[in-house]
């Protein structure tokens, strides 16, 4: 692997990317899959880095699965996420960033739809006015969540209370990055670092220490794809696809992966469970298998959170070894304690994959 | 009369008893495996052949007429054919007479009968100055010199084949080389002993001669002894070697031609009829000039007599080699002076190939393809089928698909001459099963039979009319096809144009007629084509014909000769069809007219071009 | 543990992994199995492909894939009628090649 | 035979044209923004279909060539289009009047880095065409590990028929040289399994039918149709190219030591720079656009300026040459009409 090879191309692709005052949407699936990621998220720009990010309950989904799902057309989409921009709009925000991949490649797919066809954005336009009588601005930057982290990276970094380091051997950690489909396979050159080799997690890594492993198999989707999954009959495919990308990544034994896209981190771990149940493999050391962070997850870390506040007790994969290896301090008696201090259930441990 | 030793026995007798009683040994050995060897109803029906005084008599003729006297040899070529009767019938008549000699002059024989015959003239001085004497006496100087004549010409000929007409000859193996020099030698050391002898147990014009020859400046009645056993020798050495040289086609053909007479076929690879085939091989090589593989000189020890060869020596990887190779084009086999049958010997060769796997057709459903053709059944349930008229299917064949001329041109003729016929295979058929057939998969082939069966039957055709000759063959050979007649469409034309039914105008065209090998030697189908043509022009012949009709080379016979190789072949039967310098060039195979147009200078058609070409509508009142 | 499904294998053809070895001695006895550029006329003009979707060309590129089993399938249905061999624009004689097949291949495919 | 003729261009088109020119008596002047003549060819080894080596027809060239005022590292600054003529400012100061100008400004090789999904400069074991040729003449590469060749791989079309890659023309040359270097890549390593993924083999020249028959037939070269989409390093630095076998309908994965990227021929933005300079119009493909491209390809639609070689257009090397003799011939057609 040629370093400087990827600098070049990651360089053609940087996008603007505007410092503050944001209109930030929420994905539908993440607050169930990690919820402490999008709080997190919220946290650090508002508190941390002191910027302004505006938020609305009055916003819905941006119609993205269904459309993938092909049960909703693309028109109904189209004035769903007029609508989101009219809430932009509403509250006087020109900048729009999304949490979840599929709608950040939503916003994309139909603002490029638009600029290429202006007849439809007209018809959409008549379309929300006569749904809901609202009218709205396209957005000048859209950019995903991730992008603004990437964007803040070294400000997080020089904040850190914690370095992506083995505090045993004092070497990086070996981070394999994986980037959801929909946030530049489409249109490279809307996500940092294009198509191929795309840049916002690795910048993420290397600003906050960490190496990241490029395996063979790293382009490839993470399984989740909507008509896969959703599909019970079709989900073997599903996890034969992340299957695929474990036996891949094995060979150089990341120590955690890191993803910016709700479904990735969620298949990533929960299929860990399913692969180590159905052909008792598993990819981690001493039969752990490999954690699956989202990028809020680990810039939280990063900071000095504690694991427990952001919600790292929702991974089926055990974070503790990372977070040995990380020196984060934790008391594994409160992992499973809720908000008020009160125990929760303990989940039932699996019995081929190694948990905590 | 005297016998000239009380004993009647002398050693030099010992040679020729060890290796005459070693030959009839091995021979009666054979004889019974290879009867052992057929299948029990050819067994029956070659022991039943054998007291019916029908095949009976044409055993002894067909014996007679082709071990002895080689008419085969002599209709194609008179001095091939007096050498091989002069030593086969001229050796013949020598033991013949021996035989009425010592029957004659001698009583009492015992073992002796064994050798008596043959040095009759050492032991036993007799007078050649009585008539029954002289007689005899002349007889036999005048049979060994017939021998000796043919002799001296297989000499000639080994030297100079070229002197008989024979472009390439067999390549002898050693041990036919050894049966070949004793053989020459006995003839030349009989007259020798006998020359030597003929002063004390008489002689004539021959022997006699020779002896006042001898005695001139060789008085030594010791020179006597040395002959008398050379003589020996050399018959014990051809004995001895016989059954290991080509010259065990002499008491193999004995065999063969009673068991073809009783009508018996290949049926082993190696064992009964085809054993009595390969041992039948005398190594003439008549099959090497035949053969059209021969025009490169690579392909020239894969003929006929060599797979013989190879097969007696059980050669695996060259008899595969050979069989496969071949075109099957059936030449050999019409040529061969003792029926020999190389396209058959190797399609059983090929049979005894294992395979790992193979076909299975039962995907093949022939009701769709029955229903593609049920013209006729629909006519004949709805009574509006004239009876007059016979209900004729078409059979294209696969290989028409791909010169759909044929089809084209035959349609236009049938519908011309008004016939109701309805095509099999218009959107495609399943293959006739020849092809596998001559692949040596009879199973197989059997299937795809029974699949085309089920679809004529069905069909409610009387007549079913093929343009390709490789159906042909199998549709005649293979397929049971009661009520239903099968023919090709030369003879149908032939038959329409002799009914009447076409109007041909003929023309000035030179045309010369290929006769396709499955057609022609294949089915015999040699006049009716040309009767055709001549309807339609003139109709010349190419340098060898009809039952030497040149291969185009094209055949799906060989199974291993690449595209490559066959253009020369190709090409030598093209010279061979010009050779009167025609016009046009009709075949009546589609894969002859794809494979001639390929390369030749002048215009390649099949029959059916010719009759659609020169037939008009409308009936000749 | 039973899902209701499970890792289902690659249909992808990985070429480090085909074993060629019988493809080496089939093309040991045919060097022509090389020679094929995938044209299709030998499927196009095949009169047992209606009935089977043989196809000819189909067998020569399994073969080299490792999908033996779907080759000898195929093969199956040939009639060793020669049409191919007489259509093939580079000469292979295809009917020898499917009678080798035959030969060296097994019926399933191994 | 004062006239003054430029030829812009010293690869093989501008020193034939050259060669023809002296031949006929005239002193052509050749300029060469490059420090050596010969351009494109005289990076290559062999040439097919007969295999000679580039050095030779190169050489011979620049040796016959010799005569010609040549300039060499000297491009052209701006022209001026006066009355009938051109002033043409070069480089290093000279100023030149002409009323001829030829063309050989040849083509640019597609940057395969440009198809990121190949990884050519990411990926230790990519190289291109022309790297390969490098190799073929100097033995030096160390992505050619002489040891370890036990998979290669060439890929076609890389920048040629690809709209996305805004070069959706046929390159002509790059399957017959793919042809022939896995040919070579087999001669030195024969125990090496070669691939090439094509979409189509494009074998319209003399000979290169027989080349690729030679290639499947001899070399056991195998040809995979199929577009690959997508390379990726392996963990002991080998590349995993994938692509779909569109044969047998299924996706293909090979592992290779070494990938070859065939990269295609573009138009050379420098024509494109002193066609703008001389009001020259530029083709759709973005070549030089010629007066009509049957009959008068070597004709530009301005008096007095002559095209050459695959500055219209991918061209082999003896469509090359034939252009510039061609061209040679109407350069003096045109002088003797001028007087």
């Amino acid at each position: 692997m040629i370093y400087q090879g990827k600098q070049k191309i990651w360089a053609d692709y940087q996008k603007e990317i505007p410092d503050n005052h944001w209109f930030y949407v929420r994905s539908c699936i993440r607050q169930n899959f990690f919820p402490g990621a999008e709080k997190m998220f919220l946290e650090i720009c508002r508190e941390v880095l002191k910027k302004d990010f505006y938020e609305t309950e009055y916003h819905t989904t941006c119609g993205g699965i269904a459309y993938h799902c092909d049960t909703i057309p693309q028109e109904t989409v189209m004035t769903i996420v007029a609508r989101q921009f009219s809430l932009m709009t509403e509250a006087g925000y020109e900048n729009y960033v999304a949490s979840c991949i599929t709608s950040f490649g939503n916003y994309i797919e139909i603002l490029e739809t638009w600029r290429e066809f202006p007849e439809v954005e007209t018809r959409i336009r008549e379309m929300l006015w006569k749904a809901c009588r609202r009218e709205f601005n396209k957005p000048k930057y859209v950019a995903h969540a991730s992008d603004l982290i990437y964007k803040y990276r070294n400000e997080i970094a020089s904040r850190a209370k914690f370095r992506l380091v083995n505090r045993f051997t004092g070497e990086p950690l070996r981070v394999v990055e994986h980037i959801g489909c929909h946030y530049s396979k489409m249109f490279p050159s809307k996500g940092v670092g294009g198509a191929e080799y795309p840049y916002v997690l690795c910048g993420m890594i290397e600003s906050w220490g960490g190496n990241v492993i490029d395996y063979p198999e790293r382009r490839h989707c993470c399984g989740y794809g909507f008509r896969q999954y959703h599909v019970k009959a079709n989900r073997g495919y599903s996890v034969s696809n992340t299957y695929k990308k474990f036996e891949s990544m094995a060979p150089y034994h990341p120590d955690f992966i890191l993803t910016n896209c709700p479904g990735c981190p969620y298949f990533m771990d929960r299929w860990q469970y399913v692969i180590a149940e159905t052909e008792g493999k598993t990819y981690g050391e001493n039969g752990y298998g490999i954690p699956v962070l989202t990028y809020e997850e680990l810039a939280s870390l990063v900071l000095g959170y504690n694991p427990w506040d952001i919600g790292l007790q929702l991974h089926q994969v055990a974070v503790e070894p990372l977070l040995d290896k990380l020196g984060v301090e934790y008391d594994p008696s409160e992992k499973y304690k809720g908000l008020n201090e009160k125990e929760l259930s303990r989940p039932e441990l699996p019995g081929v994959l190694r948990c905590c | 009369m005297r016998e000239r030793f009380l004993t009647g026995y002398n050693d030099f007798v010992l040679p020729f008893v060890v290796g005459m009683l070693f030959v009839l040994t091995y021979c009666l050995v054979g004889l019974i495996r290879i009867i052992a060897q057929l299948p029990a109803s050819d067994r029956k029906r070659f022991f039943l052949s054998l007291v019916t005084p029908k095949t009976m008599v044409k055993n002894v003729k067909d014996i007679f007429l082709k071990c002895l006297i080689h008419v085969d040899l002599w209709k194609r070529n008179k001095l091939l054919g007096y050498m091989h009767s002069s030593i086969a019938f001229g050796w013949f008549m020598l033991i013949v007479v021996g035989h009425i000699e010592v029957f004659l002059y001698t009583s009492h024989l015992g073992a002796k009968a064994l050798y008596y015959p043959i040095f009759f003239r050492y032991f036993v001085a007799e007078t050649e100055s009585t008539m029954k004497g002289a007689l005899i006496f002349f007889l036999m100087d005048f049979f060994l010199l017939v021998v000796l004549s043919g002799i001296v010409l297989a000499i000639i000929k080994r030297v100079r084949s070229r002197f008989f007409g024979m472009r390439r000859t067999t390549n002898p193996s050693f041990l036919d080389l050894i049966g070949l020099y004793s053989l020459w030698s006995i003839f030349p050391l009989r007259l020798l002993a006998e020359s030597f002898t003929a002063d004390i147990s008489g002689g004539s014009f021959l022997t006699k001669s020779l002896n006042y020859v001898f005695t001139e400046f060789l008085s030594n009645h010791a020179n006597m002894l040395p002959a008398w056993w050379a003589y020996s020798c050399a018959l014990g050495i051809f004995f001895c070697v016989l059954p290991f040289t080509r010259y065990m086609h002499i008491p193999a053909e004995i065999l063969l031609i009673p068991l073809r007479n009783a009508g018996i076929r290949i049926v082993n690879a190696r064992k009964g009829f085809a054993r009595a085939q390969v041992y039948s091989c005398p190594s003439c090589g008549l099959c090497i000039d035949a053969c059209p593989m021969g025009v490169m000189k690579g392909n020239i020890r894969d003929t006929t007599v060599y797979l013989n060869r190879q097969i007696r020596r059980k050669n695996e990887p060259r008899i595969e080699e050979i069989s496969d190779k071949c075109l099957l084009c059936g030449k050999c086999t019409a040529v061969c002076p003792v029926g020999v049958e190389g396209d058959k010997l190797r399609i059983a060769q090929r049979s005894t190939r294992r395979y790992n796997f193979g076909p299975d057709y039962s995907n093949i459903d022939t009701k769709l393809q029955s229903e593609r053709c049920n013209k006729f059944v629909k006519k004949i349930n709805n009574n509006v089928s004239r009876t007059d008229n016979e209900r004729v299917l078409y059979f294209a064949g696969c290989m028409t698909a791909l010169t759909p001329v044929i089809r084209k041109t035959t349609e236009s003729v049938l519908t011309k001459a008004g016939v109701d016929y309805e095509m099999m295979d218009r959107d495609g058929g399943i293959c006739c099963g020849r092809p596998m057939f001559m692949a040596g998969r009879f199973a197989q082939a059997d299937e795809l039979v029974a699949k085309n069966t089920e679809i004529i039957m069905n069909s409610g055709a009387d007549v079913l009319l093929l343009s390709c000759p490789i159906c042909y063959k199998i549709f005649r050979e293979r397929y049971t096809l009661p009520g239903i007649e099968i023919i090709h469409h030369t003879e149908y034309f032939e038959r329409l144009i002799s009914d009447g039914r076409l109007k041909m105008r003929k023309s000035s065209t030179k045309y010369v007629f290929h006769d396709p090998c499955e057609l022609g030697r294949g089915c015999g189908v040699y006049e009716q084509p040309r009767n055709v043509i001549a309807a339609a022009g003139e109709v010349v012949e190419a340098a060898r014909n009809r039952k030497e009709s040149i291969c185009c080379g094209g055949s799906l016979g060989s199974l291993t000769l690449g595209f490559d190789k066959r253009r020369a072949m190709t090409e030598n039967a093209l010279s061979n069809l010009v050779a009167a310098s025609p016009d046009r060039i009709v075949t009546a195979c589609p894969l002859c007219l794809d494979t001639f147009a390929r390369y030749s200078d002048r215009p390649v058609e099949d029959i059916a071009q010719v009759v659609d070409r020169a037939s008009g509508y409308g009936k000749i009142s | 543990m039973d899902f209701g499904f499970k890792i289902s294998p690659s249909s992808a053809i990985n070429l480090d992994n085909v074993d060629l070895t019988k493809f080496e001695e089939l093309h040991r006895m045919e060097p022509d199995v090389y020679k094929c550029m995938a044209c299709g006329s030998c499927s196009a003009t095949c009169p047992a492909s209606p009935f089977s979707g043989m196809s000819m060309r189909k067998v020569i590129t399994a073969l080299q894939r490792g999908k033996e089993k779907e080759a000898v399938a195929m093969l199956r249905n040939c009639m060793l009628c020669g049409k191919c061999s007489m259509v093939c624009p580079r000469g292979i004689n295809t009917r020898h090649l499917i009678l080798s097949i035959f030969r060296i291949y097994r019926e399933d495919g191994k | 035979m004062k006239e003054n003729i430029v030829i812009i261009g010293g690869g093989i088109a501008g020193l034939e044209v050259a060669v023809q020119l002296l031949d006929l008596g005239y002193k052509p002047i050749v300029i060469e923004k490059r420090d050596r003549l010969g351009g494109h060819v005289a990076d290559w080894n062999l040439l097919f279909p007969d295999m000679i080596p580039a050095r030779d027809v190169v050489g011979n060239l620049i040796a016959r060539a010799s005569e010609a005022n040549i300039f060499l590292n000297t491009e052209i600054s701006f022209v001026n289009k006066l009355k009938d003529s051109y002033n043409i400012m070069l480089s290093n100061g000279i100023s030149i009047n002409t009323r001829i100008i030829v063309m050989t400004t040849g083509f640019a090789l597609f940057d395969a880095a440009k198809k990121e999904e190949y990884g050519y400069g990411v990926y230790d074991q990519v190289m291109t065409n022309k790297d390969l040729e490098h190799w073929f003449n100097t033995g030096d590469d160390k992505r050619v590990n002489d040891s370890a060749m036990n998979a290669v791989g060439f890929v076609h079309c890389v920048g040629s028929r690809d709209e996305k890659a805004r070069n959706p023309q046929c390159s002509k040359v790059c399957c017959i040289t793919a042809i022939k270097q896995a040919i070579e890549l087999k001669q030195r390593f024969p125990e090496a399994m070669v691939y090439c993924f094509y979409m189509d083999l494009r074998m319209f020249g003399k000979k290169y039918e027989d080349f690729y028959i030679n290639a499947q037939r001899d070399y056991g070269i195998r040809f995979i149709r199929g577009r690959v989409s997508e390379v990726s390093e392996n963990i002991d630095g080998r590349v995993i190219v994938k692509a779909e076998d569109t044969l047998s309908g299924k996706p293909v994965k090979v592992t290779l030591d070494l990938l070859v990227l065939m990269a295609g021929i573009i138009c050379n933005t420098d024509s494109t720079r002193l066609a703008n300079m001389v009001s020259l119009p530029i083709d759709s493909d973005g070549f030089l656009k010629s007066r009509d491209n049957v009959a008068e390809i070597i004709e530009s639609p301005r008096d007095g300026i002559f095209y050459a070689g695959a500055c219209t257009g991918p061209k082999t090397v003896p469509e090359t040459l034939a252009e510039a003799r061609a061209a040679a011939l109407k350069v003096h057609l045109f002088i003797k009409g001028l007087k």
